[in-house]
């Protein structure tokens, strides 16, 4: 056996250290390195920068515990922001398993920036039906919702004043982790409600939302734990998504070796071979 | 100084000539909309022949606004008036509109509420979102939709008077004021394009489908399908077992229907060569399926007696429980060809590198785009999205898939060409500034 | 009776699909009045789906207790976890806080669900880098391009891999702008007119797969 | 600093000890990651089960027929009773009804916000002057590439969009000229693929260091430092399991 092959073969719980070691000390240690801000996150930012005071902002947080690390603070940047800018936030989840986690997030954030729960903010939580719910939002909010979260009639929430459907939202983000996500929302709300939407997502789902970018179906993207990075820079209040991006800098760059021996060894064993 | 309107008279005959209009309406869209480009062209010329140049900003005295219309907004759900007027020489940022709203008896338009106010350089038929053929009037036409507010509330059915004046200063002038009544139509003709595209795609997937049944349709050569071959006769010359994958879904999806169609191909073949079959399951139905698929290739290939109930079998539903336990099939059988085709997730890449270690040929068939990458780096052939139906309706024969495999290339020909020609007419419209470019662009146009 | 069993549900789905169709198209209110009712009754029965897509594992489950196949303990915990979280839902009404304090309920989804379902994906990080170490392999001319474009992607969406080659940051961007965004756009394209195909076949009964195979 | 409260120390050792018995599939698929997982999905159900029943019986449903006396609620409600009707073998045919509507719905409202959405939007932005008149210099044709909306860049998108659209046509031979197109097609694929490859990796990555930042926030004194000592018990836990498991013949399958 050549050497290659014999490094080539190597226990993958030793990679598995590798990994883990590569996450864990920048997140003992970190550095901070200055994140460069793209122009996909600053347009969400840009237009929540450029509403008034009261206006209605939708988050729906769409994703579940599995995406917590990445979306989680997004959304936590996201309120912090709104809530700083004095919008009417208006929250609610198209994912079942994800309602206990956006109520606490909401809460969480609400209580920070001092906000009061009906007139400030509210929580519809969360329906079934995906795309039925977008459609019957626009439609009718209160349709829809007939309760929020606690169970208040949505109807006396004063947050909701002057809104009756998704028509009267001015700013509408989803985060989404997938099906229905992103897309959906453009779909079978903004297609025809025609409200401005902003989009935020995971890792894994933000190449395939760039041609709805580029068409200005959204008008901005979060892609990943680095969009919140970036979010969390621009609000200029740092968050977990910061703190990740040592960890985040030091594992690309170890995957990013690994891929190189690899193929160093694959070539140098097919040399040998001829 | 405000000038009092003028006659109540001919108010009343231009929101009657309105109505006529109206009621043509839907013959003449459809006549406009297939007569299309020569009788536009015609309009253009006229249109463009009464084009005020805009940059003339003079500072001479104000007029009223002329060609006012009152109309309901058409192609919507009620509650809306439409008004629009023909732009003046002295449309400017200095000057504003108002436009005005009230009761229909009311005729002193000083009397009516203030709708809207902006400059007199703003708010014109360009900045809604509209096409030719619904379209009245050239894009350089002012507009504004009266709509319910605070304050003011437009119902259907009843009558309004409108009225829309100048400003400058504290000079007021008014237009003549006119009557309306807003009401809900039943079709959206902006939307017209779209309808058009769906109906015409969808009867083209039929007629392709029907064409299929009666033709022989050549599909082209898939370079993994070939891979196949190649892979089992690999694993007959090894004597070692083939590995096959129908995926994560259940057999409502049509990426486990064709990984059940392929499976029978593969089949096929491994009991021609007598080579072991080992396909395990995550879903019992999908299981049972293919078991039948499987004995029926068996029986084809003239080898019942090799078939083994047991090559189909079923594991757990469990994520990551089934992924484990494929894991050690491979680690312990070490099939010499692996297939993974149908729906995956996260478990791709744990199955694909297990597989890559043990040095087998993988071929994987997929949809879930968001898998790909893993499967391109670790397989030896991927069939990629579309690719994976394809090979499905070639294999199968059914003149269903491969009708609607024709239909879908058919309409990539003309979304192709659309792009085609809307790029070079948009080069030019851009190049020339000519308007007629937007007759062809407008049909690929999202309009609401 | 095969009326019953057969033409009927799919005379149900040309009608609905006409039906919602054309919808889109008309602007009227009785029509909009009709979306309203139809997509609050699709949220309803959404509802019921969701249930029955999870209880397929009770029976699952069920019998391998009955039977104490292989590994039937662990359908036992499967089926302890799920009582449990049941009943201390229905106990809490369902929430997960009240008047902003956690529930018993909370705590089920807070210290268990959350950890439990976020760490099941995380363990894929480890390997992912064991297969980039053993089988990323730039086998052919693609491969190779594919892998190079990921090592910019992943330089370039880093603080450190910016620092180290400032314009990596920019090459990242530019693939995801421009080339990807052609790629993604073209595909979606391709899915969509394949979608629409597919909602026109089903509408008219040519696909009736999700009828379920099931006993005529 | 005030203590915390007793429910979240316990929390806290709970979700620490699960987390560690998921991580522990990383040694090996043994049985204490098949307790998590069965777990996990046992919790996950039961979760949703209160959840749906919460908000559609509860809010969507007798709330509004109770206090509003919405009758007309109850033709979902039959719809959905229909659906469940799968389980009982002869009368399962029923639920056919229910998925007809379902289905038929979601195909009639598909086509034509697919059609607005996905194929009307994105030609339209396809279709891109690649030329235009600035002022006094005339034709102009931009060609900074980090403009996505440059000249250039239009021209590069037209290229990517049409050579996959043409890779996957399937009624075509990929020959002559259409062979060099197909090949772009790929070119183009793989560029697109290596991009979510790198993205996916990134989302991975996070992932991990979200749940590694939980366990260093359990490591600490205020919650009696679980990370530190579960670790070592599931250490000990494998260990002996895989002492055990050696002394056993390995089983079949």
């Amino acid at each position: 056996m050549s050497f290659s092959e014999r490094m080539l073969k190597i226990d993958r719980r030793i990679i598995f250290l590798m990994i883990g070691l590569c996450t864990l000390l920048p997140l003992l240690y970190p550095v901070g390195l200055p994140i460069k801000i793209s122009s996909e996150v600053r347009g969400v930012y840009d237009h929540i920068e450029s509403l008034p005071e009261r206006s209605v902002f939708l988050l729906s947080i769409d994703f579940d515990p599995a995406s917590k690390p990445e979306l989680y603070p997004q959304a936590i940047a996201l309120l912090r922001h709104a809530f700083r800018k004095h919008l009417r936030v208006v929250t609610m989840t198209l994912w079942v398993s994800g309602t206990g986690m956006a109520d606490q997030l909401v809460t969480q954030v609400a209580k920070e920036m001092g906000k009061e729960y009906g007139t400030d903010y509210a929580f519809l939580g969360w329906s079934p039906g995906g795309q039925a719910v977008i459609i019957n939002m626009g439609q009718d909010l209160y349709s829809a919702f007939p309760s929020d979260y606690s169970g208040k009639s949505t109807k006396d929430l004063p947050v909701l004043d002057g809104v009756r459907s998704l028509k009267d939202v001015g700013y509408m983000v989803s985060l989404g982790a997938g099906r229905p996500g992103v897309e959906e929302w453009y779909v079978f709300g903004k297609d025809k409600y025609k409200f401005e939407l902003g989009g935020g997502c995971t890792g894994v789902m933000a190449p395939g939302l760039y041609p709805l970018l580029r068409s200005g179906q959204i008008n901005g993207l979060i892609g990943g734990l680095r969009g919140a990075a970036e979010y969390e820079n621009l609000i200029g209040q740092k968050g977990k998504a910061v703190a990740g991006m040592d960890a985040q800098s030091a594992t690309h760059l170890a995957i990013i070796a690994l891929v190189i021996m690899c193929n160093l060894f694959y070539f140098s064993l097919r040399q040998q071979r001829g | 100084m405000e000038r009092k309107p003028s006659s109540r008279g001919r108010t009343l005959r231009s929101s009657k000539g309105h109505e006529r209009r109206e009621g043509e309406g839907v013959r003449s869209r459809l006549r406009r909309f297939s007569i299309g480009f020569g009788w536009f062209f015609l309009q253009l010329i006229v249109c463009a022949s009464n084009l005020v140049p805009l940059d003339t900003l003079a500072q001479t005295s104000i007029s009223a606004p002329h060609d006012v219309r009152v109309f309901d907004t058409p192609s919507d759900g009620g509650g809306s008036l439409t008004v629009q007027w023909a732009p003046s020489s002295w449309d400017g940022p200095d000057a504003r509109y108002q436009v005005l709203a009230g009761d229909a008896a009311v005729t002193d338009p000083a009397a009516l509420t203030i709708i809207a106010e902006f400059p007199a350089n703003s708010k014109y038929v360009k900045d809604a979102k509209t096409a030719w053929w619904t379209r009245n009037v050239d894009k350089t036409w002012h507009q504004v939709l009266v709509r319910s507010a605070k304050g003011f509330e437009v119902k259907d059915g009843t009558s309004y008077a409108v009225a829309v004046a100048t400003v400058q200063g504290d000079q007021r002038v008014f237009s003549p004021v006119l009557v309306a009544s807003p009401s809900p139509d039943w079709f959206n003709w902006n939307q017209l394009n779209n309808l058009i595209i769906a109906l015409s795609f969808g009867g083209l997937v039929f007629y392709s489908i029907s064409y299929a049944k009666r033709h022989e349709i050549f599909l082209r050569r898939i370079p993994g399908l070939d891979a196949v071959d190649e892979a089992i006769g690999r694993a007959t010359e090894l004597g070692k077992p083939i590995l096959y994958l129908t995926g994560a879904h259940d057999l409502h999806d049509p990426s486990t229907i064709a990984a059940a169609v392929i499976l029978g191909k593969v089949a096929k073949r491994a009991a021609l060569y007598e080579t072991e079959l080992l396909v395990p399951h995550r879903e019992p139905i999908t299981m049972a399926v293919c078991q039948e698929i499987t004995k029926q290739a068996y029986l084809e290939a003239g080898k019942p007696d090799l078939f083994k109930e047991d090559a189909n079998f079923f594991i757990t539903a469990d994520q990551f429980s089934y992924t484990a336990a494929v894991d050690g099939i491979m680690l312990r059988k070490k099939p010499a060809a692996n297939f993974f085709m149908g729906a995956y997730f996260a478990e791709s890449l744990l199955l694909t590198e297990t597989g890559a270690s043990t040095g087998a040929i993988q071929i994987a068939g997929t949809d879930s785009d968001h898998q790909l990458p893993f499967f391109v780096t670790t397989c030896d052939y991927t069939l990629i999205g579309e690719e994976l139906y394809a090979a499905s309706a070639y294999l199968s024969k059914e003149p269903v898939q491969i009708g609607t495999l024709l239909g879908q290339d058919i309409g990539k020909v003309v979304v192709l060409s659309a792009i085609g020609i809307g790029i070079v007419l948009a080069t030019v419209g851009a190049v020339t500034g000519e308007q007629w470019p937007q007759l062809f662009l407008d049909l690929f146009r999202d309009l609401k | 009776m095969i009326f019953l069993r057969r033409q009927l549900p799919l005379l149900i789905t040309l009608v609905t699909g006409l039906l919602f169709a054309a919808q889109y198209y008309v602007p009227h209110p009785a029509s909009e009045q009709m979306l309203t009712s139809a997509t609050k009754w699709l949220q309803i029965v959404g509802g019921f789906a969701l249930i029955l897509g999870v209880t397929s594992l009770f029976h699952q489950h069920a019998v391998k207790i009955r039977r104490q196949e292989a590994g039937w303990g662990y359908s036992l915990v499967l089926y302890v976890g799920m009582l449990g979280t049941i009943a201390v839902g229905l106990w809490t009404n369902g929430k997960e806080s009240v008047e902003g304090t956690m529930t018993a309920f909370g705590w089920v989804y807070n210290y268990m669900m959350v950890p439990l379902q976020g760490t099941m994906f995380a363990i894929l990080a480890f390997f992912i880098a064991s297969a980039a170490y053993r089988s990323f392999r730039a086998k052919s001319r693609e491969a190779a391009v594919l892998l190079v474009a990921a090592v910019i992607v992943m330089m370039g969406r880093v603080p450190l891999g910016e620092y180290l080659i400032p314009l990596s940051g920019d090459v990242s961007s530019w693939i995801l702008n421009v080339l990807n965004s052609s790629v993604r756009r073209a595909i979606l394209i391709g899915v969509s007119l394949g979608a629409v195909a597919l909602s026109f076949k089903i509408i008219f009964g040519v696909e009736r797969s999700y009828l379920g195979g099931g006993k005529e | 600093m005030t203590a915390l409260p007793f429910e979240s120390i316990i929390g806290a050792w709970v979700a620490t000890g699960l987390t560690l018995l998921i991580f522990s599939f990383l040694y090996k698929d043994n049985p204490l990651f098949k307790l998590a997982e069965h777990l996990y999905v046992g919790v996950s159900v039961g979760y949703v089960i209160v959840k749906t029943y919460d908000t559609v019986i509860i809010h969507l449903v007798v709330k509004p027929i109770v206090e509003n006396g919405e009758i007309a609620l109850l033709i979902p409600v039959a719809i959905g009773m229909l659906m469940l009707t799968r389980y009982v073998p002869k009368a399962a045919w029923m639920s056919r009804y229910a998925f007809a509507f379902i289905v038929g719905m979601g195909a009639g409202l598909a086509i034509p916000r697919t059609v607005s959405s996905f194929i009307l939007k994105q030609v339209e932005d396809t279709i891109r002057p690649l030329l235009s008149m600035a002022g006094s210099d005339g034709v102009t044709f931009s060609m900074n590439l980090l403009n996505p909306a440059s000249h250039l860049n239009a021209i590069i998108i037209l290229l990517g969009v049409s050579s996959v659209l043409f890779y996957f046509f399937f009624s075509i031979e990929h020959s002559g000229v259409g062979k060099a197109v197909a090949r772009t097609g790929i070119l183009f694929l793989m560029i697109s693929f290596g991009a979510g490859f790198g993205y996916t990796v990134m989302a991975r990555m996070s992932l991990l260091i979200g749940r590694l930042t939980d366990l260093i926030e359990f490591s600490d004194a205020s919650y009696g430092r679980p990370t530190v000592w579960l670790s070592l018990l599931t250490v000990g836990a494998l260990f002996l399991l895989a002492r055990r498991g050696r002394e056993q013949p390995p089983d079949i399958h």
